[in-house]
């Protein structure tokens, strides 16, 4: 099981995760994009957390809302919308729990993939996040479905990611900012994509903690 | 990092606050959520015309705001598309009744934005329909994938739909208008230089002394190609052809349908330029060019024209979308008739564009 | 060097061709000897107004010619004083019979060449009578010098005289006006950057990532004083302060005197600026910089003359009066007074100034 | 004597001079002024030596009006003025004349730097062409005044040139852009001090030419 204080830190660590990163994943959208996806998000997830203190109390669906609100309102930009719809669908499918069991970390994770790919229209093999995202909760699905427990599950789709984010290197992006450098888009990791597995790394790092 | 700035984080609303002491007679700024509009608004019954996008593009947009053009602008950080909840603020302050415009250029994050605030307006009850802007030649591809970015287009779409709201034109009238003015607009982009994202401090990209980058967009971003450097008489030539050869332009983009209550998908085309059709040529500055060299450009660009039997009969010279302090310039053609360059003539009143 | 131009020794030319391309409805252009003029030009029983200087600050002055501003201008090579006989056809060309003022920054080359001219002028019968602009409170001596360069008070001079003769005034009633226009204005400028002469290829000075030129001119020059780069905010006192804390300036000029028909020099005293004074404030861009950060400018200057109980009543903000593309800008202060500012406000067309 | 022949040498020597020099008066002019001292000279003195061929036949003083006319429709800036009134006033000491003697040169140099004087208003010391002129013109009289041998006294004014040129170093400059500077004028060489001292370097060059 995951519970309240776990998801708490997940954001915390995913924050922290996004800070060090900053320059980092700016330099990565320098190359192909526009030199601010570390600013970006380290600008919403430092709003997002400052949000967190105001609702300890409430049941994760609502802490994973009120983060989405803030997402949505202080990032801007394409990862905005994408990690704000991200957070919301997750939301909505864990309402009213105070802990979550594989079933429902999946049915998050699935839930917050498909908003971004609803919002974004992006494929797998366009270069963007979804490369990351996508294949980590297949992976994810898959382990849980065997086994049921979450850690070696949650390693599992880090696995994933991280073969996720490398793929992206070669990719031609057809979707986001790199999409208008054509080939030249190839060669480079897309940011977006980065930023996912950091948040994933975190989760699972978060889970690792408590084990430990 | 050379900039007249205090902390970056600082910049975007330092720059509204001096604008807003400047310019008090034709505009207020709200600051959270960030918005900029037009004094006399909402004019009741007048469609309201609103834009926005990432900062860094200056007067674009909020320096369109006045009289015959923006009813409001929304300026995100610096090139970084502003968010819902400022759109949505936007739209319920200059809400005259009659329907609002949302013009968005086509970059993921605008689009997505933009869709998100048409969303939740329509549940509150305020009518908004959206254009995109789509018109960088630059970007080859098409179906599959993100399309053209809106550029230089843009700030005319904004200008001849501006005026044709003064006037009193309705909602479809409008958007059908802003399609065609799209339909009808292409435009590609040179840097000599690349320019510093103020949060980030130091150069997107480096170039040599020798180098420019042919294709680039307006944020700073690198180009389709990075070439030797070379005269301005080529340059233009080369921008100048790209946009007169470009093949008609096919892609789905999508609009919200008011019928279904829905998103939906509608194919656009953009027919080629054909010999005898009137122009309007736009030399634009990329931020850090003299206007004296877009004189260069604007020179071998009416010789061109000329020789292809395209007829230059308006233009529009100088800095309107910009990528910060990047030295460079594009180029947009957009085919008039006889409607828009009545509505193109018309006053205008704001801070960057003014007659 | 980083420039859209073909080849240096055409750059003037070549621009001032674009230029009569794009603005064939406000201008024409006679080359060799060369300057621009008003295509109404001459206008019976008005006063012509005529400046030049060198190029490379545009739109200053070709883009000033127009109705309510200049009846002609003379450009000269980059940085570098036209010459007598352009001044002279300029002159000849449009002459409506009420007199000509020239108005001339006070830089060695420029007052003679137009000294030459003038003295010509009048051997012809053309009556010509001569302003000095002299505005730059970074000069700090001034007798037995050169005394202050003419800066940014020459574009709100153009301006308001343009709008006089527009309106009728007569020769003797203008040239008071002028005089009074300059002896109300002062200005300051800062460089982040230098710039590059087309002619010489390489940047006229090299400032690090860390440097700033206060009291620069617009020739590219460097100023005064090099200092660590500062915040806008300091940068903006610093100006602003020069400018307020002015002793009045005293100096010897010469002006063209109809009666005794020679040179005479004449003593002018600019009064210091007082507590609830009205200003104009002229934030301008050296060429480089994006107008988001001269809003900054102006954000700390209206604070800061507000704290002064100084009034600014009107406001221009954008790139006026520049240096090729050096990154920068400059402040101007002008006093103005009831007269001035229904000039200022009276309709004007031109490239680069227009309401 | 000096005759016609020689003085067209010198305007054609004094040409090439500039032409080779542009970048080194373009360079002092960037460090006191505009940096376009030397690119003013080289265009207005090829356009002036373009139309020598034209009065090859005249006499002197027509010879050096056509020059100063040139000169005052094509250099613009400080110089323009200053070196077409040089060669105004200096061309209408020698009216009708087709040669000259020491008398007449002295005259000459005189009446043009009077015209320099009267123009620019500059005063010795305010580290301007005339610090060079001046200087010059004193010695040459002084010379031609003892011996009324051309060569030694132009090789004298030469000399008093050079020291002038080099006084100009530590100047504060009073008159021209270089004034604007202030205190940061001082320590360096004034650019049309520079040309002035090259116009009689050639001046003197074109002279031992023919005697030797
Ligand atoms: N349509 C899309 N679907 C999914 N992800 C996208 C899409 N467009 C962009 N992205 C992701 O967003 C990232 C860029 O985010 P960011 O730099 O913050 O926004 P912007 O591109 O607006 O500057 C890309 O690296 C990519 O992973
Ligand atoms: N008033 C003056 N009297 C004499 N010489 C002057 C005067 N003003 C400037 N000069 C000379 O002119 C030179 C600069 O010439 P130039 O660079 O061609 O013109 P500008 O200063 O207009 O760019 C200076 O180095 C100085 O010797
Ligand atoms: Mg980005
Ligand atoms: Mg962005
Ligand atoms: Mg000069
Ligand atoms: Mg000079």
């Amino acid at each position: 099981m995951v519970d309240k204080e776990q998801i708490l830190q997940w954001l915390q660590a995913f924050t922290t995760e996004i800070e060090k990163n900053k320059e980092y994943l700016t330099e990565l959208d320098a190359v192909i994009g526009d030199a601010d996806h570390g600013i970006n998000m380290d600008r919403g997830f430092k709003k997002a957390i400052a949000q967190l203190p105001n609702v300890t109390e409430q049941d994760i669906g609502n802490i994973l809302k009120t983060v989405s609100m803030t997402l949505i309102s202080s990032i801007g930009g394409a990862s905005g919308p994408l990690y704000g719809t991200f957070f919301l669908r997750a939301s909505t499918v864990v309402a009213g729990k105070s802990e979550l069991t594989a079933q429902d970390l999946l049915e998050m994770l699935q839930a917050g993939l498909d908003g971004v790919l609803q919002r974004g229209k992006a494929q797998l093999g366009d270069k963007t996040m979804v490369d990351v995202l996508s294949p980590a909760v297949v992976a994810f699905g898959q382990a849980v479905g065997t086994n049921k427990v979450i850690l070696p599950a949650m390693q599992q789709a880090i696995a994933a990611a991280q073969e996720g984010l490398q793929n992206t290197i070669p990719m031609l992006a057809k979707k986001g900012r790199a999409s208008y450098l054509g080939e030249r888009s190839m060669g480079h990791q897309d940011p977006g994509a980065t930023s996912s597995y950091l948040m994933l790394k975190s989760l699972l790092e978060t889970l690792e903690n408590k084990t430990q | 990092m050379k900039k007249l700035i205090n902390k970056p984080e600082d910049f975007v609303r330092e720059s509204l606050e001096g604008m807003a002491a400047a310019h008090s007679d034709i505009i207020k700024v709200n600051y959270d959520p960030t918005f900029v509009y037009r004094t006399d608004a909402p004019i009741q019954g007048k469609v309201a015309i609103i834009s926005g996008g990432g900062s860094g593009h200056d007067p674009m947009h909020a320096g369109f705001v006045g009289k015959g053009m923006l009813d409001a602008a929304c300026p995100g950080e610096v090139f970084t598309s502003p968010t819902p909840d400022q759109m949505l603020a936007a739209a319920k302050q200059v809400d005259g009744g009659a329907g609002i415009l949302y013009i968005v250029k086509n970059y993921s994050g605008d689009v997505m934005n933009f869709e998100m605030a048409t969303e939740i307006a329509r549940t509150e009850g305020i009518r908004v329909l959206n254009i995109l802007i789509d018109d960088d030649v630059a970007v080859k591809d098409s179906l599959y994938t993100q399309g053209r970015r809106g550029v230089g287009t843009t700030v005319l779409a904004e200008k001849i739909c501006g005026a044709a709201a003064e006037q009193g034109y309705d909602l479809g009238r409008i958007v059908d208008l802003c399609r065609r003015v799209n339909l009808n607009g292409r435009s590609m982009g040179i840097a000599l230089s690349s320019c510093t994202v103020p949060a980030k401090g130091s150069p997107t990209f480096t170039l040599s002394e020798s180098e420019m980058e042919i294709g680039i967009g307006i944020h700073g971003e690198p180009g389709r190609e990075r070439i030797s450097l070379e005269s301005v008489d080529r340059i233009t030539e080369r921008l100048a052809q790209s946009i007169i050869n470009d093949a008609p332009y096919r892609r789905i983009v999508r609009e919200w349908d008011e019928d279904q209550q829905e998103w939906v998908d509608v194919e656009l085309i953009n027919p080629s330029l054909q010999k005898g059709d009137r122009l309007l040529a736009f030399v634009n500055n990329m931020g850090g060019t003299p206007v004296s060299e877009l004189y260069l450009v604007y020179r071998k660009l009416a010789k061109i024209c000329e020789q292809q039997g395209l007829q230059i009969v308006r233009n529009l010279i100088g800095s309107y979308i910009t990528s910060l302090e990047m030295q460079g310039c594009s180029i947009t053609l957009l085919k008039l008739d006889d409607e828009m360059i009545q509505l193109w003539d018309a006053p205008v009143k704001t801070a960057g564009l003014r007659w």
